[in-house]
């Protein structure tokens, strides 16, 4: 490996920005215009319709905040997590992805409960728009998650054998788009669409 | 950065969500509103900085995630005029 | 090429199609100047022997001039374009003179419902006049549409009025024309809106004051070919 | 095939399916979009027919009824768009050159490339599986305006739109994988000395291309997926019952669709800044103007999207506004084509079947460009909008970017792909059968569109106003059929240069980009040895030496 890094810097113009990390930039910038334009349609649709703010009261404003801690603490778990490894303790970060984990799975579970409650109380994806957009944002974010956690999972097993660890940088900025994302879905749709 | 910073931030990211429900609760203004998402822009901020390390990246990947942004911007200001002021619209739709 | 344009009956008709022309005929001598360099190029270059090609990269504000200088004639040309068309579109699109009578037109897969007025005038009292896919208008009268849709996206398309809007769900968009001659013209559908696209269509009936009064009684017109059946 | 890094040869799956190497991933993608194009044009031949002999049965196809026409005219534009014009010229030439340009040995993400390469794959089978389910395959135009396309009731089309709409995301998310690697791949594999202005144009446009496409697909995905759960789920994202608005669709459709010609015409002009010089023997006239052109270009290219809307109910102030910003788009286009024209003059063109395409690629697009300012203009537009007027426009400013543009880049970089040389007297016939019947085509279509024929009916006959025209649908078809029986010559030249060709040497063109410094064909990591860049691309007939190519990677001589 340390070889090949090695040829690798002769062998070509000084990078930019190390090669893995600017692919995931890449993503993130292809990720923020699929996000973004869902978020542009929403807003749009919100600022004709302004009715909406009678659905908007329906949702659960409690699981939003408790997600957002949970979400808010996965990204705290994840940068310490990159700060282990960039320390060499692949131990430590493989714990603390680990935790990253737990907490992104909590925040599926809390997610869960409160898709099954809002479906029992009637406001399914097709009852009215404002809830179409509620589901559709909402649940785009979820595969997200779930992606990440696949990827955390993935990079875990590599930290265990002491191999790329700096993929756990990588993976950690993906995360914490994730957690951006769900900065601004939080407000959109939990507490100003009440007015 | 060191493990100190990232908690410090982290506690201030806290404390924002509770600024932000707060303002949920204050009343129902434009100031509020404002407010809330001024704290998610910040939210947002700190965490790009900080946990992402946007701080310290090349000024090429802040200028290339900026026009994405840019993008839905244009996006945004192009479609007002026809999906919010609706032009020719039947009222009730 | 502009010969192909059908009959233009439309009050605005002449300086619309002059429109047309001015554009082609700015746009063809570019085209065939630089057509003509092009072709000049190729055959005069060809490789001899002996003969070197020049050494150019036009890396010099002098040498880039050669080719920023048309460009920026071009942008000229093209903004002179863009300043004398605009006022046509504005006429059509947004300026519209007060109408004489205004009809309704709602399009659903796939035929027109047209609402006419009655011998009042105005829509949506006891004697409108329902047709299919038929509209009748009196001559050199200002019309005004209401241009709507039922299900899908049409476009309601006149050509020889030079007419064309989009029909779109949830909108009543306004449209105008004063047709200047009488006669039948094609109406079509322009926007793809099912299978039944390629036969939604109509005709519309240009009628002189007389021949409409006498339609609005429901009687014959002999001056007018009815042809009810054909799209 | 043996590889020159580790050293151990590759059984015949790894080598040419499972490839994780840039070459044949670029091969792959270009071989299966000619297949699709295949498909497209026999698609078009059969609509074609219906045109001139309404309703009599189609040989080889059969009786075209006015379903199977929607779907027909539906997947030849969604397939020669997406699934020939971008996976050729975008994700093929790309990904076989950007690497060999920069010197490079692989893309950066070797595996994200066969990633994909797979996941369009599944893409092209979702498409061409649509053909075969239940009540047909999409039939709602290439656009999917909504509501059309939002309920099945309104088009008679069950899964086929539904897989339309699967398969289009999987080829936009192949393609921006494939876009990741080569803008990650031009910022950090370039090889020593290989500066960004010495970067070859063809990796500019490559670059530009992507990006635009990257900021530009995103916001239709998500509508991709707001149509889906319309058509499926019923919800009521585009409905206005519902509180929807179909022109949010059609915005967002065009803020991706008009950047998309760009994502397509960019690379088509990289070939051509590649052909163009080396057989020109000179320089690229103004390399850097053409840059900060292409950027200018991409810029521009987010804010014109809705002069494709100018009818279609939008505020007609904002139409205003687009017919400016759409009409100001034309000169950077302008200054680049003008840099051809400057790099012809005084030239010393040697008239090879890759320059014929490429020169023909100007002649032709010119007349796409010029005929667009009717389009742009909105006065004009109101008349000519959805007419074939249109068809013709956008087919003269598309076909000549993807198949002239495509061809001159296959005999121009054939020699390298495969280590032979294709015929020259096939080509030439190639050539000109080409050129002449696809003018024959669609110069009678512009007529058509003046004289008010809209676009998508199936059968014109039963147009009173368009009857007396009926002879130039037989002309066009009859130009069609000569049109794709000219391609046979293509397809056997192909295939038979590829195994009897004459054999080519390492520089056949005497070219100076560093793909012309590997072996044809290049092995597994293109260069024996890491090549070092000494100055820009084109220097060709330079005053102070004997021979009229002066290579990127050839050491200077040392001053007497």
């Amino acid at each position: 490996m340390s070889t090949a890094a090695t040829a690798t810097l002769d062998r070509y113009e000084s990078p930019s920005v190390a090669t893995g990390r600017m692919g995931m930039w890449w993503v993130l910038a292809s990720e923020i215009v699929i996000f973004g334009g869902a978020v542009v349609c929403y807003l749009l649709y919100r600022w004709h319709h302004p009715e909406w703010a009678e659905s908007a009261v329906h949702t659960n404003e409690l699981i939003g905040v408790i997600n957002t801690v949970v979400l808010l603490t996965s990204s705290l778990t994840i940068v310490l997590a990159h700060d282990a490894a960039h320390h060499g303790d692949a131990a430590r970060a493989k714990r603390l992805m680990g935790f990253t984990i737990l907490l992104g799975l909590a925040f599926l579970c809390f997610k869960a409960y409160e898709y099954s409650h809002e479906v029992a109380a009637g406001f399914t994806p097709v009852k009215n728009l404002f809830w179409s957009f509620y589901y559709f944002l909402t649940g785009l974010h979820a595969l997200h998650i779930v992606a990440g956690l696949i990827a955390i999972a993935t990079v875990m097993r590599g930290v265990g054998r002491r191999e790329n660890m700096q993929r756990v940088e990588y993976v950690g900025i993906y995360w914490h788009f994730v957690d951006v994302v769900w900065i601004f879905l939080f407000p959109l749709l939990y507490l100003a669409p009440k007015f | 950065m060191n493990r100190g910073t990232y908690i410090k931030i982290y506690f201030v990211l806290l404390a924002m969500v509770g600024v932000s429900v707060l303002l949920g609760l204050a009343g129902h203004t434009r100031i509020a509103v404002a407010g809330i998402f001024a704290t998610a822009l910040f939210k947002a901020s700190l965490v790009l900085g900080y946990y992402m390390h946007l701080k310290a990246e090349k000024n090429w990947v802040k200028w290339m995630l900026g026009s994405g942004v840019a993008c839905l911007v244009i996006l945004f200001v192009g479609l007002v005029p026809d999906i919010v002021y609706v032009y020719g619209r039947i009222a009730g739709n | 090429m502009l010969q192909w344009l059908p009959e233009n009956i439309a009050s605005y008709g002449a300086q619309y199609d002059a429109v047309f022309a001015n554009i082609y005929y700015i746009v063809g001598a570019w085209f065939l100047a630089a057509e003509l360099f092009l072709f000049f190029c190729i055959f005069a270059f060809g490789r001899r022997k002996g003969r070197k090609a020049g050494y150019l990269p036009g890396h010099s504000w002098k040498a880039m001039s050669w080719v920023l200088i048309p460009a920026v004639v071009i942008l000229g040309f093209d903004l002179a374009i863009d300043h004398q068309q605009v006022p046509m579109w504005r006429a059509i699109k947004e300026k519209q003179p007060p109408a004489d009578q205004t009809v309704t037109v709602k399009g659903k897969q796939f035929v027109w419902d047209i609402t006419h007025p009655g011998a009042d005038g105005k829509l949506g009292t006891e004697d409108d006049k329902q047709t299919m896919n038929q509209l009748y208008v009196p001559v050199d009268k200002v019309i005004h549409l209401n241009l709507e849709a039922e299900d899908v996206i049409h476009s309601f398309f006149i050509p020889n009025l030079r007419f064309k809007q989009d029909v779109v769900p949830g909108r009543s968009i306004k449209g105008w024309f004063k047709a200047v001659k009488t006669g039948q013209y094609k109406i079509s559908c322009a926007e793809l809106c099912g299978v039944g696209h390629g036969n939604m269509g109509g005709w519309i009936h240009v009628l002189s004051e007389q021949d409409y009064q006498k339609w609005l009684r429901g009687e014959e017109i002999t001056t007018s070919r009815l042809d009810k059946d054909s799209l | 095939m043996y590889h020159m890094q580790t050293g151990h040869a590759v059984g015949f799956w790894r080598k040419y399916v499972f490839s994780t190497d840039h070459k044949v991933i670029g091969l792959q993608y270009m071989i299966t979009g000619l297949f699709m194009a295949i498909l497209g044009g026999f698609l078009a031949y059969a609509f074609r027919m219906q045109l001139a002999y309404p309703n009599e049965a189609v040989p080889l196809f059969g009786q075209v009824g006015p379903d199977v026409y929607n779907a027909m005219v539906t997947m030849h534009g969604t397939i020669m768009l997406f699934w020939v014009a971008q996976p050729i010229l975008v994700s093929g030439f790309g990904n076989y050159l950007v690497p060999l340009q920069l010197g490079a040995e692989d893309m950066c993400f070797p595996r994200l490339n066969m990633l994909s390469y797979w996941t369009f794959l599944v893409s092209t089978v979702l498409l061409v599986a649509s053909f075969f389910v239940p009540g047909g395959a999409m039939g709602g135009g290439w656009t999917g305006y909504p509501p059309l396309n939002a309920r099945m009731d309104y088009t008679g089309v069950d899964w086929g739109g539904t897989l339309w709409i699967l398969a289009l995301a999987l080829e936009f998310a192949a393609a921006l994988m494939s876009g990741i690697n080569v803008l990650s791949t031009t910022l950090n594999m370039r090889t020593k000395g290989m500066t960004l202005f010495r970067m070859p144009l063809f990796v500019w446009m490559q670059n530009a291309a992507n990006l635009i496409f990257m900021f530009s697909v995103g916001p239709l995905i998500a509508g991709a997926l707001m149509l889906l759960a319309d058509r499926t789920l019923q919800t009521g994202f585009f409905i206005p019952a519902q509180g929807g608005d179909p022109l949010l669709w059609q915005h967002l459709f065009w803020f991706f669709g008009h950047p998309e010609v760009y994502v397509l015409l960019l690379p088509a002009l990289g070939i051509l800044t590649e052909v163009i010089p080396t057989f020109a023997r000179k320089p690229i006239f103004g390399y850097r103007m053409i840059v900060y052109s292409v950027v200018a270009a991409g810029v521009l290219s987010f804010i014109v999207w809705a002069h494709h809307q100018f009818v279609s109910g939008i505020n007609p102030q904002l139409a205003v506004a687009f017919s400016l910003t759409t009409i100001m788009i034309s000169v950077p286009f302008a200054v680049i084509i003008f840099s051809f024209l400057a790099t012809l003059w005084r030239a010393s063109i040697e008239y090879k079947v890759a320059m014929l395409f490429a020169l023909g690629m100007l002649a032709e697009f010119l007349i796409g460009g010029v005929t667009g300012i009717h389009l742009a203009s909105t006065s004009t537009d109101i008349y000519l909008h959805d007419t074939y007027f249109v068809v013709a426009h956008f087919h003269y400013t598309m076909f000549p970017v993807t198949f002239f543009g495509m061809f001159a880049g296959i005999y121009y970089w054939f020699p390298k792909m495969f280590g032979r040389k294709m015929n020259e007297g096939l080509g030439w016939i190639h050539f000109l059968v080409t050129f002449v019947a696809f003018n024959v085509i669609f110069i009678p279509l512009f007529a058509f569109g003046l004289a008010g024929h809209q676009r998508r009916i199936y059968d014109p006959s039963l147009w009173e106003n368009l009857v007396p025209y009926q002879h130039l649908h037989v002309i066009a078809t009859a130009a069609t059929i000569v049109l794709l029986l000219g391609q046979i010559p293509f397809v056997f030249n192909f295939f038979w240069s590829m195994k009897k060709g004459r054999k080519a040497e390492r520089n056949p063109w005497k070219s100076n980009t560093l793909e012309w410094d590997t072996p044809s064909p290049p092995g597994h990591g293109n260069f024996e040895a890491a090549p070092v860049v000494y100055r820009w691309p084109y220097e060709y007939s330079a005053p102070d030496r004997e021979e009229d190519y002066r290579p990127q990677w050839l050491a200077p001589e040392a001053k007497p």
